[in-house]
This record gives C-alpha cells, structure tokens and sequence, in this order.
C-alpha cells in the first residue's frame, strides 16, 4: 500500500456505523475504499448531496454531479439533493459525525492551515472553516512532512489559521496523534517508523504514552 | 442512521425541563401520535416551541391541558383559552415571538448559527430589553437562536435511509423544526425502501432524524 | 353589497395583475370575491402555500390543506408548498406586494395595532408584524368605528403596535385613506357618507382634498 | 409573475457597477447563457457575488477574463488563475467569505434578514473589523446580509407560474441566490404547463422569479 492508500486506510477505522461523513478534496478521499466491512457510512459533498457513490462508469458521466472537489460522481438508493445553504446548516449545525480535511500545517493546540499561503497561493477556505467548526470529528490526513522535509506538526501554525483549536485527531504516513488537553497524544506509530523517527519529524510537543516507547 | 422505535419509547425518553420544538401550525401536521404519548407519560415542566397553541384537544394543546407545559416561545395563542389561563395565572411563562422570527430562531439553532438579525418587531413592545443592530442606516432586532432538546415532527413518508416528506400545508413548520432538535423523532405513516424517495424531492434530509415512529402504531394512543 | 363585502371589493381595486398577495384572516379575506376581470393574482398563505384555490366543495375538504386562519382550502394549477422559514422568507424579504390585514386601532402615522389589548385578549402576533414589515404594500381593512362606535383612526395608537409606520393604505366601510408624509390623506368617502360624517368618525387628523369638499 | 425574454435582453438590463449574484458550484448549474451574454455587452465594473471563480472558459471565470469584475465575494478562488492573477495586480477586489457563511448573507438579504452570527471563522483573519457577539458565553461573527441587484441562475424546468426545479447537484447555491435578486433571472431548459411541476415538488416558488431565459435560445451564445 502506498502512503496515501495507508493513510486512508487509517482514517477509514475512525467511521463507525451509521455515521455522516464529509471527505475533502484530495487525500481524505483516500478513505473510501478502505471503509471497514458492516460499517455503512453516508458521505455528503457540500455542494449538495448527501449519499454520494462511487465514480461513474466511463462515458456514464453526468454534467450535473459532481463532488465537492469537481469529480463526477454517481447518487446511491436513498440520496438527496439539498440547495448549499441546507448543506451547510447540516455541516455547521452539528449534524455531520467525522469530516476529513488536508492541511498545509496543523498544532498542538489543534489548530488547522489549510486555506492559503499569504502571496503565494490564496485558494480561499471554500468550506473547510465551516467543515471544521460544525463537525462533530475533525480529522486531518497530510503527509508528516512537506516537499522539503520540515514538519507539517508544529508548536504553532504560522499561516493563517483555517479554525481555532477544533481539531480531534490527526493522521498522517508516520502517526495517529490525538488532541488533547494535554497536547498531541501520540497513539500510534506507523510500522517501519519508531516513536524516535516521530519526535525528530514533529516539531510539536508530543505526549508519548509509555506503552508506544517500549515498543521501540 | 435513525431508529425505529414506538411513540410511547420516544415519550419515555423526554425528561422533564427538556425543550421540545413541536412541528404544526393549527395542529395541522402536529405529531399527534407523539404529543399524546408525552401526555399518558405526564412529565411536567416542559418547555414548547410551537408557532400556535393550537386547540385543546388537538396538538400541542392536549399538553397545556394535562399541565405539563412550563412555558413557550410561540407566536399565536389565539385559538387556546387554556393556554391564555394558564398564562394569567401565572401556571405558564409565554414569550411571544413573531412567527418569521420564530422561524429563523429555531433554524439558527439547528444551521449552527448564534441569531439572525430581523427588522420586524423594530418600534414595537417585542424590541424591549433587545440589542438593537444597525447596518447601513437600518435598524435590525438581534434575535438569539432558539435551543431544543428533542424535535417532535409530523411527516408523511419516510425511507429507510431517514429522508422525509411532507403531505401539502402539513409541511410547515416541520422541516425546520427537524433541523433543530439534538434529537429529533419523526412520526410519520409509513417507511418505505431507500431509494423510494427521489432525491429531488426529499425535504428534510436523513442526516437530521435520529428515531422515526410509525403512525398507525399509535393510532390509538 | 353588505359593509364587510363593499371593503372587500373597493381592497381587490388595489390589486394589480401579477401581484402576489396575502390575505390576513377575517375580513381581509373578503378581496378575493371581488378580484376585477383580467386581473390575476397569487394568494400566499403564510403556513405555507403559494397559490390558493377556493374553498374546497363539502366532502371534499382535505385535513392537510388549510390556510393561516384553519381554514379548509384548495391548490391552483401552479401552486408551491414550502416550510414555515421559507415562507417567512418570501414575506419579510419583500416578495409579497400586497398584504391585506385586519386592524383593532390605526393612526395617522402609519402605525398599526391588532395583535394584543393587554389584560384582555392575547391572541399573540402570529404572522402579522412579519408581514406588515415585509410587504412592499400594506393595506388595512377595518370598519371605522368600534363596537362602542370609538374611532379606530386615531392620532395615535394606544394599544401596543404591530409595526411602525408601515402602513400603505386603511379601507374601511366609509372611506379610503392613504398614508402620506403628511399625514392621512383622505382619497374617498363610500357612497351615503357626506366628509363631514368621516372627520366626525376619525380621531386622526385628515388631509381633505378640495375636490372632495366640493363634492358635498 | 415572470416574463419571457432572451440572454440579450437579459445582459442589457446590467449596468456598470451592479452587483450580480450568480447561482452555481465549480461551473456546474451556472447561467451559461446569461454569462455569455454578459461577456457579449462588455458592461463594465460589476460587483459578483458566487461560491467559486470557476475556470477561465466556464462560468464566471468568462467574466474574469474579459475584465468585466471589479470586485468579487467569493469562497473559492482555486481554480481560476486569471482571478488570482487580477486579484494580485489590484485588479480586482476580493473578499473571501467561507462557503457557508456566503450563503447565509446571502440567504438573508432575500428573506429580508441585516444579518447572521456564525461561529465560522473565529479565531481567524476572517473575524478581523467585525463586531463579535457572545450567546450564552460562544463567540459569534456578526456577518451582515450580502445585497444583489440581480440573481442570475440556472434551473432545469420552469413552470409559467415561474416555479423552478434544479437537476442533480447543478442545484448548489441557485436557490439561494434566486432568493436575493432584486430581480432574479433565471435561465431553464424548457418552460412547462403550470401544474405540470408537482407542488410538493417546487424547489424556488415562482414569487422570486421575475424574468426567464430559455436556454435553447442562447445555445451559440
């Protein structure tokens, strides 16, 4: 499996039976085809459908659906199609269980960047401020370090931040951290990687709990 | 995923105290299935969101009746007399709320929005002890979301992934009431098969229904 | 012509093809007997229904079709069912052109009083601020004088107001009035009424156009 | 009640310096024919209020790229690098309002509202110069109702009663945006009976519509 699949793989645990899933563009994606058996989930896409399925069939695309990311999607028995404001009363009043959100940097305050990098790329927040301050769970899927190999975990966001202190877990290709309280909970390592390989490539305080470190 | 249980479980689960945004204007499209097996349980001190107070013995009235109803948000009492004694005599606390503003409150709570800022009330008795908002030169009421605890809708058809329709004038207020209870509990009169709904048509989404019960359970309840 | 249906048919002149229109209960309700030939217009019934049709035939009334006073009614070919927000949209966002409403007590400031007398009758104000707010036409149908044969048409309301200043227009069983920076400008008097009889009947100031004067 | 015209006509009615709010989500269910005729007049300066920038030869992004947009309240501007780049040389004037929040102010101008509170953005830059309101100790952003002068959406049907339905997800934020036009435009594929949409089916009731395009008609627009 490759680090993205893994990552998806990871998230995909995190959805319990019955739950309303809101997956961002680009790598949360990764978690549908990892979906646990007997777990039925439901997925909306802001843009106004709650029951999304899978990608057409070739040529078997239609105009008129589309995710939330642009890609063509299919409606499974029991969909609806809802205007955007419905969409995001669902998403910011609560009623969404887990969202699944990229980001260009997160905190040990769970804090979240995912929206722009000031004078170079402004993308805007498109949903994502709502998505992270309305659902129930937030989880962030990134790789652990950026192209150039610094840390995505930090002590303190430096770009603008896309939600204050909302963040419930975050998976990335080296680790599952937890937001606690206390700081980032390390939960779990992902195999090939030790507890040490983690701290070095995580610029935030880690909280290690002792039975991950005599693993090592 | 929502559960399908009786009305008398759904009334066993309201506490006294809680908050129950009840759909129906006049009674039409009330929860009748639900309201009187709240009344057999007799749990007092609740607090009801309701557009009207409907009659006596029709929605929402059978509860002012059994006295189980502390006190309101509603915007008509007009047709009630119980619900209009019980207020003078102090047994029931009402605030009158105008029925679009009521609306709006009630859907803040469940869009997850703090309050919405209206102009009707503005130069009336209903902006007292209000912040008053101005934007660009007009002067708006600042009216809070309303919490509830559970929603008590009428719909009429359900699916078994959870979305709702409405049958004609008994939609109402029923949509958005759904929108807004922690928990909200359909009764509707019949579930039928994902998929049996087009999505086009559904009102209220799955997503906003925790348990459904099925009317003719209830029938004589 | 009885007084209730002469206020109903001089109402229904106002209304002009295209409009959408709702009727408070009671007397307001009189206008639809008398919409003029050529003229179509759409009732809104603020529970919920664009496009009232008559009352149903007997036997024919369905539980689930009603309007704002509970009264039985009937759909057009056309007609929209809409929840409660919705409608309250249409209303205060200025989509209704003509609201007609019943009234305890009116004044020559355009203000409006007909949903509570203190200590007495506290029927509550339903949807009327609402729609006296968001109307772009506000119309008052009252008789003139009230049971004990007080003015209705005050210099100011004493009872608590529905709105303020909003009015458009008061029609009632002996004259028309209009709401003007000036104050009530008196535009008709019915038919067997002398001016005289209404500035007797009216506690307001009037604003009397000479033409109507010469008129007696 | 509407009246029939064509895209041109339409376009002809915009003048400099209005402000457009237009209906659809990364292109899909946005007024086409309407756009396009606003690109064939040139009018200047407009102020456009929509979800994303759509790409350069879809949707509003035509506009962008015929210079047409002075200013822009908008949630999503990722794939449109014309609307970056305009936006970077002072171009044109951007404010970014998250996706929800949009569509509340939007929302609230047509349903007469000055405004929301929403949680959305607090402790970030989007909360900077706006007042915050605390409820029950949560902090709210006050965000004030976004005014249009014209609506410009794209439904599947119309009836001649002007009720609108949408198709699949092209529904987005069209609803939305029919609600807050001083006039709203909308551009359907075809016109039917009245009576011929279901009225439990009606997604825009004809009241927010005052003029309609057929789409037909503007194909090689």
């Amino acid at each position: 499996m490759d680090k993205r699949a893994m990552i998806g793989a990871r998230i995909a645990k995190e959805l319990k039976d019955g739950d309303y899933v809101n997956l961002g563009i680009g790598l949360p994606t990764e978690a549908v085809n990892h979906i646990p058996e007997g777990v039925h989930v439901t997925f909306q896409s802001e843009n106004g459908i709650m029951g999304t399925g899978p990608k057409p069939a070739e040529g078997m695309e239609d105009e008129d659906m589309i995710n939330a990311g642009g890609g063509y999607i299919t409606a499974l028995k029991g969909a609806s199609f809802f205007d955007s404001a419905l969409s995001f009363a669902i998403i910011r009043g609560g009623h969404v269980d887990v969202t699944v959100l990229g980001a260009l940097q997160v905190d040990q305050h769970g804090n979240l960047a995912n929206w722009i990098i000031p004078g170079k790329l402004v993308p805007g927040m498109g949903g994502a401020m709502d998505l992270v301050t309305g659902a129930k769970k937030v989880i962030v899927a990134m790789e652990h370090l950026d192209k150039k190999g610094n840390s995505k975990v930090l002590k303190q966001c430096t770009l603008p931040l896309t939600a204050k202190g909302l963040l419930s877990l975050i998976v990335t290709d080296m680790a599952v951290m937890e937001v606690t309280p206390q700081g980032l909970l390390l939960r779990e390592v992902t195999e090939g990687f030790t507890v040490e390989d983690v701290v070095r490539a995580t610029e935030a305080e880690l909280v290690i709990p002792s039975h991950l470190l005599d693993k090592d | 995923m929502f559960k399908q249980i009786t009305a008398a479980e759904a009334a066993a689960m309201i506490a006294p105290h809680s908050r129950l945004a009840i759909g129906g204007f006049l009674a039409v499209g009330a929860p009748e299935g639900l309201i009187d097996a709240i009344v057999a349980t007799g749990t007092k001190d609740l607090h009801i969101i309701v557009i009207a107070s409907d009659w006596e013995d029709r929605g929402i009235g059978k509860l002012v009746v059994n006295h189980q109803v502390k006190s309101a948000q509603v915007s008509h009492l007009g047709t009630n007399r119980e619900i209009q004694a019980q207020m003078n005599s102090g047994e029931v606390a009402i605030e009158l709320v105008p029925q679009g503003t009521l609306m709006e409150r009630v859907r803040a709570y469940g869009a997850g929005l703090g309050g919405i800022l209206t102009p009707t009330g503005i130069g009336t008795v209903v902006e007292e002890d209000k912040q008053i908002i101005s934007i660009e030169g007009k002067d708006f009421i600042l009216e809070p979301a309303i919490p509830s605890d559970f929603a008590l809708v009428r719909a009429w058809k359900a699916d078994r992934c959870g979305n709702l329709i409405f049958r004609k004038t008994a939609r109402n207020s029923n949509p958005i009431m759904a929108m807004a209870g922690r928990i909200t509990i359909a009764e509707v009169d019949e579930i039928v098969e994902c998929g049996e709904i087009d999505p086009e048509h559904v009102v209220t989404p799955g997503v906003f229904v925790n348990y459904i019960v099925v009317r003719e359970e209830v029938k004589n309840g």
